[in-house]
């Protein structure tokens, strides 16, 4: 039972901010339909941009956090703005390509002004653990959890709700026909890279609160790949329920059956649903008419 | 060109040989101080004259703990005609230890794995410090002792063949010996942001004591979800997380207690052999607060290297310089001194074992240093 | 309200489409295009959206002037703003989502208050859609796509609509209904309209003026009344006999005579 | 005419003229919610050129996708009479079979909006209609010196007698994706003939075009149909078209079967006027309706300034 | 084609690879090159020469998949480790002679490529992109993993002997990379020539009509299912062969090989060099395989120059690696082959632009 608890509490927390991380991937792919290989890295970037505020700057929680969410915003709208906006109108695998020359790019700056020792955080989170149902579950992971969530029902309702929300979409469908709508199809791209750079800064931050701030936290985000896929490459609810899945799947595994199969299972069971629902969990079917 | 490492009597051609670091992979927390230990030695070589007035002419390169690079940077250094190589990591040193051995060209690296200790398997690497195999059974005797003779073990190793290098020796030293320790092994998968799951189940197991083969980072976080959970658990960290790095990054608190298997001392702990890494440092003005194991490391690894070069030159007086002479000496020369800084002190290879130690020093985590509970021990 | 002066456009750097193309679109007026296929009809609706950019095209000789203001190098969604509206040559709708999100999106640039009522203005004149208005666009038939995207083009209130071979894929009755209300909404509204057509018949009837272009160049012009009347329009545009009769597809012969005008 | 005598017979049917060549018996189908052909049985002769028309939405195209295989109706049967040289017949049902076997039967289409292999020749596009009448061995195919070059000729003769047929030599070897609207059009009527159908259909071949291109696409179309022999289904909207060149003509409308029979009796079948038609002068009906629409506006006018 | 464009008197002179007296000559040249090699290079550029063949013969069958069947693949180094082990073991450990032994390592990669292509049949694009990226994940587990030891008997790596055959052994250091030099470039070449034969003949354009309009593909008559397991296995094949020449090429084989960053790197390949082009894949081969050498040698050659360099050397690596891959697909995002031919193109119309 405690075990299980543990498995919910940790589980979740990882979950969540896999959600996190997968949002702005999948706002980047709704709006631009690019893939962004980069994803993992924004994580890294968020992390070390807060850390950088926060540790080295000695800047108070809050105003590190709004530095972190404006400099986060700006990479989004840079990186938008001089590497994918020349794409724009190339084919879906050149543009994968050039995110992962971001990556290995984003990834070597980081490096080159701080090094490849990791980083210690002062606790952000309040230490410490409760007890639940036998369980010792960290404070930090429960909060983690409400942050996300918080986060997450901010992005769902804006895309529900409201016409920018309709506007991405109608870009993905077809740039040219948006543009004769009067959407401005950059807007939308810097909007969306935007959103996805601070997103990945929230999540960025928690893992370096519960973790370490290293470049380990990149390949953490490799995991938002099965995450996506599971839920759906271009469903905001999709990450979430994807994240959570990932991350309970990956718990339950190491709990009970073998830690080491942790770093598969994910993929297989991905590879399991895939089979059976082609489009992931929630992802929209692709139309094809003749 | 090929091979001309040198020539005519007395001369003062330098001596080339290649370096494979780790400065951007992995591994590059631990890796680049290693190297920059090892550049210090050279530096501090050359200073004083180089081996009987010959420079050391290192090439150091990056090669991002990717297998592929290490094999493209050793093609190089060999066609460079280098006399001997400084490798790295568990993988390249794998990848190459065939090539060396045609090549004939020395080679150390911080792979520590037994394999590499049998000349007839691996004619041509040296093993500086007492192998995983080794570290693992200091850790088990430690244990041992502290529990008293009776309790669980659990190993929470890297998910790869650098971390199940030691798991059956263990198992195997635990029944050689009659201890009555519960023996357990777990693989740690990468990219986790915590070892709950791992910890649950060597709670299960009621394993007291955690002998931990990975690198620091992990290691921390297994610390932290120890004290997170208020677990009763005590760390063996082996060679690559018995460092400061797992104690800065666990954080004080977290790490206090736990126990690491470090053969090398790192510099808070005096050793006579500290000496002049501390002069190098002053002249240098850099901060030994800055300076930790994994330098003094890579400076003394490069020393064992360097003292085999140097006995080289004097048997073939003369001579072109090859890897084979070098291998030669490494062999014959006897023990070389470290100052008590590896292990017990000194350094032996010899035909039939290139394990060049088999002693360690155990340290605790105390106030967020390394405090020393013995030196030089020896399963 | 639009004037285009010898326009020149060129796709890669190396197609030249429009070869100094010059025509003139009357306010409250519709104008009529007309020209065979690859003629450069669409590059020029293209150039005067300002989406030729997205094609690796651009405007290389030349002016555009729409409401007395030069929109040679304005971006498309400034000159949807200013007062133009698209409808792209094989509809374009948004696939993936419902018939009432593409009129939203079509509404992109207004308040939402005023597009809803246009909303209901759609609905009332293709009741089609209003009974679909929640199926996925992608899947609706090629008619019901654009009955859709000319509805869409309707919900950002242009005063200038461009239509490009609205009456592609139609059935007869829908033809005729598209091209009536087009009519309607010109003598109602005062919309001036700016429409490429095939169906040289249907256009010519509503048009007030037509153009005829052949290789990216204006070859014919005038009023609609005179045009119906040109003999060579009358054969290639209106598959009329000399003998003024529709001759049957069945009597073409392989050879043909060819324009006089090239 | 064409005068010059062609080595091959694009004509894959050896059915006599006049017997039942498709009959479509009882289909319907629908997607989720919606109904997309009820219950439709027509049958398609030998020699024909049978038209299909109907109103948008109508389920022309879903028709013909459930001929080739695309779509699977939940209920009904579409059979397909075939004869060898032999003149031996048999009758496969297409309803369960997947697109491929279909046009291994030598149904062959064309597409509503042009669905050619974009980056390739037109010579590689039409070599493509002719895969079902290939052997494919990848050991073969690499060696190239051998099998796979003889064949590669061999199938080329015909495919250059299609593409002299369409006068299409001028871009044999330009890739699809870059040609004029008409002209892929064109290819993709090629692409289709090269598989030597047995029964050709085209989704409206003529869309999007103006009346001398129709012409011309009119002239090909019919010089399939009368050279060769082809059965072909066509559907279109142009009237004058469907009129001029068709044997025979289905009518559709809201996926029901309104009307079944020659040119003349549809175009005067009430329920088809109703439907599709408005009326088969065209010219006055469009004037009417502009004449109402005129009477409407100055109404509307009257209101308006009568508020106002 | 030249500027007036080839007129052809038989279909046979049209299916000939090569029309113009131009392209003859550069093939000439090319050949040429490959000959003169070994004699101008030294054995550190010779063995960089080794690894290009060899990754050419991998790019290639990378690019048959995803340039020409349009499906994405991330398991690039999956395969390569199929390949290198299965021939590892069938000529080291079961004694077969090594070329044999290679044979069977090619089908067996192809047939476990075809294993892991099955999800291909139901996913699209990304989706199966990532299905691959699982096999590449799964692969790379049950390598490393080693379950009961019986790939490496629990070394973790397999010592490979020195490749011969028929008696014939490759020799020490001196002539080893240019023995290896002659048999790679030889493999290399039949590749590429059985590559472009592939796409000239029926086989290969139903790959390609598969990539660009899959239900027309049907409509015509090519069967889906069959097309895509095909293009798969053929693919692992070529992936195959470039994986156990890598094993007996460097003489050792270890999970590090394989991993993700590998069947990346291919991607990068394919994706510079172009896809959907044999000639591409050679380019972008060759290009991804100096890109890292020539970085470092830069660098440490400016690295007196400029100390920032030296002392960052790694990151500036890494940097320029990625900013070399963004900048290039900025300007061209169709790959080198592209570029090559706007570059003929520019010179064929110049002075003239239309
Ligand atoms: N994006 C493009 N890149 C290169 N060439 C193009 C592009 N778009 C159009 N063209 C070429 O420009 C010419 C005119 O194209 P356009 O679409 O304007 O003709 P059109 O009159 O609209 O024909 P249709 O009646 O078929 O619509 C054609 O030859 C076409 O091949
Ligand atoms: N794949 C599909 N999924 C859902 N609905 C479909 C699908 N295909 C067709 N439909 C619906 O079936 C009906 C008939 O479509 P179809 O394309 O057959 O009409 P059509 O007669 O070809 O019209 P048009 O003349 O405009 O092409 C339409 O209402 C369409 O929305
Ligand atoms: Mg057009
Ligand atoms: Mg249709």
């Amino acid at each position: 039972m405690s075990t299980f608890v543990s498995v919910l509490a940790y589980g979740l927390a990882d979950g969540a901010i896999l959600a996190l991380a997968a949002l702005g991937f999948v706002l980047i792919y709704k709006a631009t339909s690019v893939i962004n290989f980069a994803q993992g890295e924004f994580l890294l970037v968020g992390a070390y941009m807060f850390y950088t505020a926060f540790v080295v700057m000695r800047l108070p929680l809050l105003l590190a956090v709004l530095v972190g969410v404006v400099v986060a915003t700006l990479i989004g709208v840079l990186v938008e703005r001089l590497i994918l906006r020349p794409m724009i109108g190339e084919s879906a695998i050149s543009i994968i390509m050039v995110t992962i020359g971001l990556s290995s790019l984003l990834r070597a700056l980081v490096q080159m002004f701080y090094g490849t020792r990791p980083q210690p955080m002062p606790a952000i989170l309040p230490r410490g653990s409760v007890q639940i149902l036998g369980a010792t579950v960290p404070i930090n992971r429960l909060l983690v959890i409400l942050v996300a969530a918080v986060v997450l029902t901010a992005f769902t309702i804006f895309f529900r709700k409201s016409r920018h929300g309709i506007a991405m979409r109608a870009v993905a469908d077809d740039q040219q026909a948006a543009m004769t709508m009067g959407i401005s199809v950059r807007r939308i791209f810097a909007m969306a890279w935007a959103l996805a750079g601070v997103s990945a800064l929230i999540a960025g931050v928690l893992l370096a609160d519960i973790s370490a701030v290293d470049q380990n936290l990149a390949a953490f985000g490799l995991l938002v790949f099965p995450v996506v896929i599971l839920g759906g490459l271009d469903s905001v609810p999709g990450t979430i329920v994807g994240g959570m899945i990932m991350g309970l799947l990956i718990q339950a595994t190491a709990s009970y059956w073998e830690a080491g199969l942790a770093v598969v299972i994910p993929y297989v069971v991905l590879v399991l649903i895939l089979l059976v629902k082609p489009y992931g969990l929630f992802g929209e079917t692709r139309i094809e008419r003749v | 060109g090929n091979g001309d490492g040198g020539g005519g009597d007395g001369d003062a051609s330098p001596i080339p040989i290649g370096i494979i670091a780790d400065l951007s992979g992995a591994t590059g927390d631990v890796g680049t101080p290693y190297n920059q230990g090892m550049l210090a030695y050279i530096n501090h070589l050359n200073a004083e004259g180089g081996i009987d007035g010959r420079m050391i002419e290192a090439d150091s390169n990056d090669y991002a703990y990717e297998v592929p690079q290490a094999e493209d940077l050793y093609r190089q250094y060999v066609n460079d005609g280098v006399v001997a190589v400084q490798g790295w990591g568990t993988g390249d040193t794998e990848a190459l230890h065939t090539r060396v051995g045609q090549d004939e060209l020395p080679f150390m690296s911080g792979s520590f794995a037994e394999s590499l200790t049998d000349p007839n398997e691996a004619p041509y690497n040296f093993v500086v410090a007492p192998t995983y195999s080794d570290q693992m059974r200091v850790a088990l005797n430690w244990i041992n002792e502290d529990s008293g003779g009776d309790a669980e073990v659990a190993v929470f190793h890297h998910d790869s063949p650098f971390g199940t290098a030691p798991v059956a020796d263990g198992q195997e030293w635990v029944e050689e010996q009659g201890y009555g320790l519960g023996y357990q092994a777990y693989a740690m998968p990468g990219g986790q942001q915590n070892y709950v799951g791992l910890l649950n189940q060597a709670q299960s197991q009621g394993a007291q004591y955690i002998v931990i083969q990975n690198v620091a980072s992990p290691a921390a976080l297994v610390a932290r979800d120890i004290a997170d959970q208020n677990l009763d658990m005590t760390i063996v960290c082996l060679n690559w997380c018995g460092n400061e790095l797992f104690i800065d990054t666990a954080g004080e608190q977290a790490a206090e207690g736990h126990m690491l298997i470090q053969p090398f001392a790192p510099l808070s702990v005096e050793k006579e052999g500290h000496g002049i890494i501390n002069d190098y440092l002053e002249e240098e003005g850099i901060d030994p607060e800055s300076v930790g194991t994994s330098w003094v490391q890579g400076w003394y690894v490069m020393h064992v290297m360097a003292e085999g070069i140097r006995q080289a030159v004097e048997n073939n007086d003369g001579e072109e310089l090859t890897g084979e002479m070098i291998r030669e000496a490494l062999e014959t020369m006897g023990p070389i001194d470290t100052g008590g800084v590896i292990g017990e002190g000194a350094i032996e290879f010899s035909a039939e074992s290139h394990r060049g130690s088999t002693s360690t020093g155990v340290y605790r985590a105390e106030g967020g240093q390394m405090v020393e509970v013995e030196a030089g021990a020896t399963p | 309200m639009l004037v285009l002066n010898n326009v020149e456009v060129i796709y890669d750097d190396v197609i030249l489409v429009l070869r100094g193309l010059s025509l003139s679109v009357p306010e409250h007026k519709i104008v009529a295009l007309l020209g065979s296929n690859g003629a450069g009809k669409s590059t020029t609706l293209k150039a005067v959206s300002g989406l030729l950019p997205s094609e690796r095209g651009e405007v290389t000789d030349g002016s555009i002037v729409f409401k007395d203001q030069h929109i040679t190098r304005m971006d498309a969604p400034a000159r949807v703003k200013h007062g133009m509206s698209l409808v792209m040559e094989g509809r374009h709708v948004f696939e993936h989502l419902t018939i009432a999100e593409n009129l939203v999106a079509g509404a992109y640039t207004r308040s939402g208050k005023e597009s809803a009522a246009d909303l209901d203005m759609v609905y009332e004149f293709f009741p089609k859609l209003a009974d679909m208005r929640a199926r996925v666009a992608g899947y609706l038939s090629g008619g019901e796509q654009q009955m859709l995207a000319i509805g869409r083009a309707l919900m950002s209130r242009p005063q200038l609509l461009m239509l490009d071979e609205p009456s592609l894929g139609l059935a007869p009755l829908l033809v005729q209904e598209i091209f009536g209300y087009v009519k309607r909404l010109n003598a109602e509204t005062g919309l001036t309209v700016l429409v490429i057509e095939q169906n040289a018949r249907r256009a010519l009837e509503i048009a007030d003026h037509g153009y005829i272009m052949e290789q990216g160049r204006i070859v014919l012009e005038g009023p609609a009344a005179d045009l119906r009347e040109n003999p060579d329009v009358k054969e290639f545009y209106l598959g009329l006999g000399d003998e003024g009769g529709r001759k049957s597809f069945r009597d073409v012969k392989h050879y043909k005579r060819r324009k006089r005008w090239l | 005419m064409l005068t010059r005598a062609y080595q091959h017979s694009l004509n894959g049917s050896h059915l006599p003229a006049g017997e039942p060549l498709l009959e479509v018996d009882g289909v319907s189908l629908r997607f989720g919610g919606v109904t997309a052909l009820s219950d439709i049985s027509f049958t398609v002769t030998q020699g024909h050129v049978h038209a299909i028309i109907g109103p948008n939405g109508a389920g022309k195209s879903s028709m013909l996708n459930c001929i080739s295989g695309i779509y699977h109706p939940q209920e009904g049967q579409i059979r397909l009479q075939t004869a060898a040289e032999s003149g031996e017949r048999t009758t496969s049902t297409l309803t369960q079979l997947p697109p491929h076997k279909i046009a291994r039967l030598g149904v062959a289409r064309s597409f509503q909006n042009i669905e050619l292999f974009s980056h390739l020749t037109v010579l590689e596009n039409l070599m493509l209609g002719r895969h079902i009448h290939m052997k494919h061995s990848v050991a073969a195919s690499m060696l190239w010196f051998g099998p796979a070059r003889k064949q590669e000729i061999a199938h080329r003769r015909l495919v250059e007698e299609v593409i002299d047929l369409l006068q299409l030599q001028a871009f044999r070897s330009k890739p699809v994706g870059a040609l004029a609207y008409g002209i892929q059009k064109r290819v993709e009527l090629g692409r289709a003939l090269c598989i030597q159908p047995a029964l050709l259909l085209l989704d409206e071949p003529m869309a999007g075009m103006n009346v001398e291109e129709k012409e011309d696409m009119a002239r090909y179309v019919l010089d399939v149909h009368e050279l060769a022999g082809v059965t072909v289904v066509l559907i279109e909207h142009d009237m004058n078209v469907v009129m001029d060149i068709s044997d025979w003509v289905s009518v559709l409308d809201f996926g029901r079967l309104i009307a079944d029979g020659t040119p003349d009796d549809v175009k005067t079948n009430p329920a088809v006027i109703e439907a599709y038609l408005g009326s088969d002068d065209e010219d006055s009906a469009v004037r009417e309706a502009l004449q109402t629409m005129q009477e409407q506006v100055e109404q509307d006018q009257i209101e308006s300034d009568a508020r106002g | 084609m030249t500027a007036t464009g080839v007129h052809h008197r038989s279909y046979t002179s049209e299916l000939r690879l090569r029309a113009t007296r131009a392209e003859y000559v550069r093939l000439a040249l090319m050949g040429v090159l490959l000959v003169v090699v070994p004699f101008v290079l030294d054995n550190y550029w010779m063995s960089i020469a080794n690894t290009i063949l060899i990754a050419i013969i991998g790019a290639v069958g990378l690019n048959i998949l995803v340039g020409y069947t349009g499906q994405i693949s991330l398991g690039q180094g999956g395969f390569l480790a199929v390949g290198a082990y299965t021939s590892v073991i069938l000529s080291d450990r079961m004694g077969l002679p090594t070329p044999l032994a290679i044979a069977f390592a090619v089908v067996f990669t192809a047939v476990v490529g075809t294993f892991f292509g099955l999800p291909g049949l139901r996913l699209k694009g990304l989706y199966l992109a990532i299905a691959t990226l699982a096999s590449q994940q799964i692969i790379e587990f049950f390598i490393r993993r080693d379950i009961g030891d019986f790939l490496t008997g629990g070394l973790g790596y397999i010592n490979v002997e020195r490749f011969g055959f028929l008696g014939f052994q490759i020799g020490g250091r001196d002539v080893f990379e240019r023995q290896w030099y002659v048999i790679l470039a030889i493999l290399a070449v039949l590749s590429v020539m059985a590559a472009r034969n592939l796409f000239r003949t029926g086989l290969g354009r139903s790959f390609m009509a598969v990539r660009d309009q899959d239900i027309a593909a049907e409509a015509i008559g090519v069967n889906l299912t069959r097309a895509k397991l095909t293009a798969f296995a053929v693919s692992s094949g070529f992936v195959g062969l470039a994986g156990a020449l890598t094993a007996h090429y460097s003489e050792v084989v270890s999970w590090e090989k394989f991993t993700l960053q590998v069947s990346i790197l291919y991607l990068a390949m394919i994706i510079v060099g172009g896809l959907g082009s044999i000639a591409g894949a050679v380019y972008g081969a060759i290009f991804m395989t100096l890109l890292p050498v020539v970085i470092r040698n830069v660098a440490n050659a400016f690295e007196s120059v400029v100390p920032f360099l030296g002392n960052q050397l790694p990151a500036v690596q890494n940097a320029t690696f990625g900013l070399v891959i963004i900048l290039f697909l900025i300007i061209e995002p169709r790959g080198l082959n592209r570029l090559w031919e706007r570059i003929k193109e520019f010179f064929r119309f110049w002075p003239f632009r239309y």
